[in-house]
């Protein structure tokens, strides 16, 4: 082949890429929008549990703000007057950076929100500081965003606690509310997805459960590969081990499996199986769930979700537009939003750096209360959690939970200035429960 | 005339089947012997041990009085036993020239550099004058999928020759040639090899071939040696001719059409 | 450069080329550019072996080794020198692949895929478990420096970036010259017929076993600089998915040419932000579809319609080179 | 006691899970020699099917025991519909690619049927607990296991049975025979070599489907669960020796019982188990412990 040729070809298909690649942000430029770059898994096992659930409830706030149906305080239009318009990405990508910096440049965002995966957080995470550009996390396992990744934060928000709440607030729900189990507590176990989430969750709830009660034992540990689907030997391993509390970080399919056969296997009855993340199984397994189990939802959400106007006009318009209720990703999705909502309105304006700035530090209403930007010089959020036991309504046909104990934020999360782990390690000095 | 090659109570059996029992062979340096025998008497099996493919399961085998039995087939090669085969053993998705090109390659490697173009003006011109000995550079630059049998069978001997070796085994070389072109494709072989003092054992069919070019013959039966002398002795021997020759006249067409269905193999 | 052929006169022009894009290309796709040379080389690697007819499932493995070479000399080491860096990482594939080619270069086929895939999936296994390495979160880079000289912001990227295409540029040009080199033509052969290159005197295996060393270190150069210009490394990198991704891209490209895999990597890369963009529900769907079509109609990569074209353009000038 | 027990009728169940899963995989690449990565969608295809038929007849509140029916029907019907429309519309068009080459056009049918499960059934998850609830459990040992468990071992030995009946004792399967050894001859000796394919690739990807649905009452069906079972899939018959039933049949025990033992033993090594048991294998055999003959003619 010739130089010529090549040249030639490649300058053809160069003119092509860039008309391609300008011609959106162009098209953009005809009104002034808030352009919103919402990123949540749309394929793979984590879209149904966690991704859909979170782009729909993007997708209904942008639209409910944008036509000011929002309840009070919410319920001007826009952010601050300007419109939103959502872009949907899917986090399900092997190049989750690149992706990152394309939504900045060439969709030219002026913020973005979402990331469920800890992987995908801390790969992130210092590249929002490099390309200077809002952007809100919504979930997020790990402790390491602000603790070790970016301590100086300036556009690096989250607006959701990080795991370490669920295990420690998991850990006290047993210890202290828990009669039953806590005279006996002698031993526990615990199966958990071999990856960060699974590992760190079980890692901070046995830590949490030795600091609160002496000569705890563990019996066994089980860390089956993340989407195994068949956990007859796990579930063979814990019965044998005959442990007073299982704990269990499992989450979608994974999580729904694990109940099915758990559940038809007895294990749930032998022991009190405890269930970090569990709200998003209600609706579909139902009377499967065996009663007495402890339910965690990541937070004040869906079936803890408080009695506010908030909350019963989000769970009506999200159940009239979806045919479900909304689960905590959906819950955690609108958190963020609100957030940003109202840190523009405050400001009056509804720009990215009006945003940033008066988001920081920022204490504001949600569905799910009253989330407080405390942490990491205000770019970190903490918000209390809930914990109860599983209760089948027959009547109704509905799940529900029972003994609900809420703990405020700064009973089951770090002061600012101490790790996560560093803070388990102290007893959770300065916790204030009351 | 030196001895080059020499097997001593050589033996292969798999399993039970016994495929060759106490063969003692000597071949001398520039000598060309035929092999005769039919169809699983032990000649393809002992020329597999000879070069490497098969281990005896006992015995020697004395190339310039080292004993050679279970070496690798490359280190063989290397020291100067080469061999056909009854079906091509080429390149197949590649020229002819190709072919050879490849095969001259790995003969003289050593003396280039890793990130030296293997190919240039001057081993394409040795690989051309290699096909000239054999006649067959008019097919140079076509695919070996496209060639006829008698002339993937050349290819196929050209490459055993680009080692240079002392000693080369032809595996029915003249199978899928047909029967009129026979005795003109074996003269333009052992013209070409002739160039070279190799001594050649070639395994044949056809009688005629034998007397026509082999002074000295070799028959084989069921594993073992029947006879071994000059050719016209053999021929006239009483257990050849009722054990391998003929054999030979009943054995039916159908074997070189079924070797030509095996040719990609 | 007297001896230059046509494809390492490309790959030289290539370069100026490559500066030239950085400056007029949009950012975001400045950074595709960045990613696809590093996962490019990777594709190369597979290419390498393809041309042995042999198939990697696991080339992830050294793609991985190269990534937590980088961030493990940072975080144990503490050296973010990327010429130190690098050589950390061929120090480490070559080791690495020169005792598992021992076991590997029996292998053909379906069998020589799977054992790469199982031995790259043990590593992925082993680092997802790993707490200290971050499990399947893995770990942030530092910004690369240069014999001392630590460049940040705009000049950080710009400097990797030309690092990147330096490097890229010369070990596909190291390749194409190893490929039309004696052990090229050898593995060549191989695939066409291992048997016969026994007979001619040659070790198959030990072709075969350098082929996958060299494959390796290329590997963990990509696995270097990708991690490096994204700044993070997870496990993921050893995963099978990961791995067949890169023979897709291949396969996809063709194996003709070095440059084959490397532009191929960029195209399958823009391919997936544009299904994502045009439809972030089913963008798996698009790229299948455009993989079946590829298949169907360019069933020797996307490679031979350039080379389709250069013999329109260039009717008397003979296909002399054997590049199938 | 205890441990010896749960290893030995969890490593049963979960070689038959993973033999069921697994068998039409090996089926196929005897036949065919295609590696057919789309199995994994069959897969899931046949787990949403029956997920979602059960759900909907559980709702008309009738007998669970029809529910038994349903599993089959649902594996078949989505078998032959589309195991036909990929082979008839796709496949034939393909043969005499590279074996590489056939791996990517399947797994390109592989991507665009993860999407279209994805359109049909959403990113909802499915479960279908109710045959697996039904029947109870059984106490071993102490141990409570759940009968459907048994049933599926049971399920496994009968297909592989079923097969290797059909291989050995029907004129169909003994002209497979002679097909998955020596095409050329088959087609010299005037078999339908194309009728053969087909059929083969519908008998597959009907077992792909089957696997699918059987799994599902014991799960929950979710995206993704698809590409999961691949991998595990291709472990189990390579080890097995690929393209041989009874090979399929032992790399699933051999991969099962070595899973049970790491997690009864030592959890830690369970996620890496199956690719260690790979290597372990390939090292020694290295083509698979029942490799069908292939012998190099010189």
């Amino acid at each position: 082949m010739t130089h010529s040729t090549l040249s030639r070809i490649s300058s053809h298909w160069l003119a092509a890429t860039l008309a391609l690649a300008v011609a959106p942000a162009a098209m953009a430029q005809e009104e002034k929008t808030f352009k919103l770059g919402v990123v949540s898994f749309l394929s793979g096992g984590a879209s149904g549990p966690f991704g859909v659930p979170s782009r729909n409830a993007a997708e209904l706030l942008a639209d409910a703000i944008n036509n000011g149906t929002v309840p009070a305080p919410y319920d001007s239009v826009g952010f601050a007057g300007t419109l939103i318009e959502p872009v949907f990405v899917d986090e399900a990508s092997k190049n989750v950076v690149a992706d990152y910096q394309r939504l900045v440049q060439k969709d030219e965002v002026d913020a973005i929100v979402g990331y469920n995966s800890s992987g995908s957080c801390v790969a992130i995470a210092p590249e929002v500081e490099k390309l200077e550009t809002l952007t809100v996390m919504t979930a997020c396992g790990t402790s390491q965003i602000f603790e070790e990744i970016v301590t100086e934060p300036h556009y690096l928000f989250r607006a959701a606690s990080h795991a370490t709440m669920d295990n420690v607030a998991a850990a006290r729900y047993v210890v202290e509310h828990t009669p039953a189990a806590v005279d006996k507590l002698g031993e526990i176990a615990g199966i958990n997805q071999n990856y960060s989430w699974g590992l760190d969750s079980w890692r901070d709830f046995s830590a949490s459960i030795q600091v609160l009660k002496n000569d705890v034992g563990i019996a066994n540990e089980q860390f089956p590969k993340i989407f195994a689907g068949q956990y007859g030997a796990e579930i063979s391993a814990l019965l044998t081990a005959r442990a007073d509390v299982v704990h269990s970080s499992f989450w979608g399919g994974d999580l729904e499996a694990l109940v099915i056969q758990g559940a038809g296997r007895g294990l749930f009855g032998r022991t009190q199986m405890v269930l970090t993340s569990s709200d998003t199984a209600i609706h579909r397994l139902g009377r499967q769930i065996p009663d007495g189990t402890i339910i965690g939802a990541r937070g004040s959400y869906n079936i803890y979700a408080p009695d506010s106007e908030l909350n019963s006009w989000f769970r009506q318009a999200y159940f009239d537009r979806y045919g479900v209720y909304p689960v905590h990703p959906a819950y955690q999705m609108v958190n963020a939003m609100l957030g940003m909502k109202a840190a523009a309105d405050k400001a009056g304006e509804g720009t990215e750096e009006a945003i940033i700035a008066n988001l920081k530090g920022l204490s504001f209403d949600t569905p799910g209360g009253i989330v407080d930007m405390a942490l990491a010089g205000g770019h970190q959020a903490i918000t209390g959690t809930s914990y109860g036991t599983y209760k089948f309504d027959k009547d109704t046909g509905l799940g529900t939970v029972e003994n609900i104990v809420s703990f405020k934020a700064e009973c089951i999360n770090p002061p600012a200035g101490l790790t996560s782990q560093e803070w388990i390690k102290t007893g959770f000095e300065g916790a204030d429960c009351d | 005339m030196s001895v080059i090659l020499e097997t001593v109570g050589l033996e292969k059996s798999f399993d039970a089947v016994v495929a060759a029992h106490n063969i003692n062979i000597r071949i001398h340096a520039g000598e060309v012997v035929g092999v005769i025998g039919s169809n699983g008497a032990g000649k393809t099996t002992f020329v597999n041990m000879v070069t490497g493919y098969l281990t005896p399961t006992a015995g020697q085998i004395l190339f310039h009085r080292e004993d050679i039995a279970g070496m690798p087939t490359r280190e063989i090669t290397k020291m100067g036993i080469c061999r056909s085969f009854q079906i091509p053993q080429l390149f197949p998705e590649l020229t002819v020239l190709d072919n050879v090109l490849i095969a001259l390659t790995i003969a003289r490697r050593g003396k280039r550099g890793w990130l030296r173009p293997a190919i240039d003006a001057g081993l394409t011109q040795d690989a051309m004058d290699l096909l000239a000995r054999f006649h067959i550079e008019e097919h140079a630059h076509k695919l070996t999928t496209t060639l006829a049998q008698g002339v993937r069978k050349l290819v196929d001997i050209a490459m055993a020759t680009v080692a240079q070796p002392r000693l080369l085994f032809l595996d029915e070389p003249t199978s899928g040639v047909s029967a009129e072109e026979k005795m003109s494709f074996m003269a333009t072989l052992i013209d070409a090899l002739k160039a070279t003092d190799t001594s050649v054992l070639f395994i044949e069919h056809d009688m005629e071939l034998i007397e026509a070019f082999a002074p000295r013959c070799i028959a084989f039966y069921e594993g073992t040696i029947l006879a071994d002398a000059p050719t016209s002795q053999v021929l006239e021997n009483d257990k050849v001719r009722e054990f391998v020759i003929g054999a030979e006249f009943h054995r039916s067409a159908d074997d070189d059409a079924q070797n030509d269905m095996q040719k990609g193999a | 450069m007297k001896d230059f052929d046509k494809t390492e006169w490309a790959l030289v022009i290539a370069f100026p080329v490559l500066l030239a894009l950085m400056v007029l290309l949009p950012r975001w796709l400045v950074n595709y550019v960045q990613i696809s040379m590093g996962m490019g080389l990777v594709a190369l690697a597979v290419m390498i072996q393809m041309r042995a007819g042999l198939v990697s499932f696991g080339q992830g493995l050294y793609f991985c080794v190269g990534g937590y070479a980088a961030g493990m000399a940072d975080k144990f080491l503490g050296i973010s020198d990327i010429f130190l860096i690098l050589i950390l990482a061929v120090a480490a594939s070559l080791v690495l692949s020169g005792v598992l080619g021992l076991l590997l270069r029996r292998y053909r086929e379906i069998f020589f895929a799977m054992l790469t895939l199982a031995v790259s999936m043990i590593l992925f296994s082993l680092l997802s478990s790993s707490h200290g390495l971050g499990s399947t979160d893995g770990f942030n880079l530092p910004q690369a420096s240069y014999l001392g000289w630590t460049p940040t912001g705009e000049t950080g990227t710009a400097a990797l970036y030309v690092l990147t295409a330096l490097l890229t540029l010369t070990s596909a040009a190291l390749i194409h010259r190893f490929l039309r080199g004696p052990v090229g033509k050898i593995v060549e052969a191989i695939r066409e017929n291992e048997l016969r290159v026994e007979y001619l005197g040659t070790s198959a295996h030990a072709s075969v076993h350098a082929t996958y060393m060299i494959a390796a270190v290329i590997s963990s150069i990509g696995g270097v600089l990708w991690a490096m210009s994204l700044g993070h490394v997870t496990p993921e990198m050893a995963n099978w998915t990961t791995s067949g991704q890169f023979v897709f891209i291949v396969i996809l490209a063709g194996t003709g040419n070095v440059i084959a895999p490397l532009v191929g990597t960029f195209v399958l890369e823009v391919l997936r932000v544009y299904a994502v963009e045009v439809s972030p529900n089913t963008w798996q769907m698009i790229l299948g579809i455009v993989m079946l079509l590829t298949i169907v109609f360019l069933p020797k990569g996307l490679w031979s319609l350039l080379e389709r074209a250069s013999k329109r353009s260039l009717p008397h000038e003979h296909a002399q080179e054997q590049s199938q | 006691m205890f441990t010896t027990v749960a290893i030995i009728l969890d490593g049963f169940g979960f070689a038959a899970w993973l033999f069921l899963s697994s068998v039409g995989l090996t089926l196929i690449y005897g036949v065919m020699r295609i590696l057919n990565i789309s199995h994994g969608g069959f897969y899931a295809l046949g787990a949403y099917s029956a997920a979602w038929a059960i759900g909907l007849y559980t709702q008309t509140g009738n007998t669970i025991a029809l529910t038994y029916l349903i599993i089959p029907v649902a594996a078949i019907v989505v078998g032959i519909l589309t195991g036909l429309l990929v082979e008839r519309g796709l496949l034939r068009f393909m043969y005499g690619h590279e074996e590489v080459l056939m791996v990517l056009v399947t797994y390109a049918v592989f991507l665009i049927l993860e999407d279209v499960t994805k359109l049909i059934w959403g990113t909802e998850s499915y479960v279908a607990y109710q045959p697996a609830f039904w029947l109870g459990t059984v106490d071993v040992a102490g141990i409570p296991y759940t009968i459907y468990k048994f049933l599926i071992i049971g399920i496994a030995v009968a297909v592989g049975a079923g097969l290797y009946w059909g291989l050995n004792h029907t004129r169909v399967g003994k002209l497979l025979l002679v097909v998955i050894h020596d095409r050329e001859v088959s087609a010299a000796l005037g078999i339908n070599v194309t009728l053969f394919f087909t059929v083969t690739f519908v008998i597959g990807t009907t077992l792909g489907a089957l696997g699918g649905a059987l799994t599902a009452p014991e799960i929950s069906v979710v995206p993704g669960i698809g590409a999961e079972v691949i991998v595990m899939a291709f472990a189990v018959i390579v080890i097995g020796g690929m393209g041989s039933i009874g090979g399929a049949m032992i790399g699933a025990v051999i991969v099962g019982f070595a899973r049970a033992m790491s997690v009864h033993l030592y959890p830690p090594v369970e996620m890496f188990s199956i690719y260690l048991v790979m290597a372990v294998v390939l090292a020694v055999r290295p083509y698979g412990l029942f490799a069908l003959a292939e012998g190099r003619k010189i």
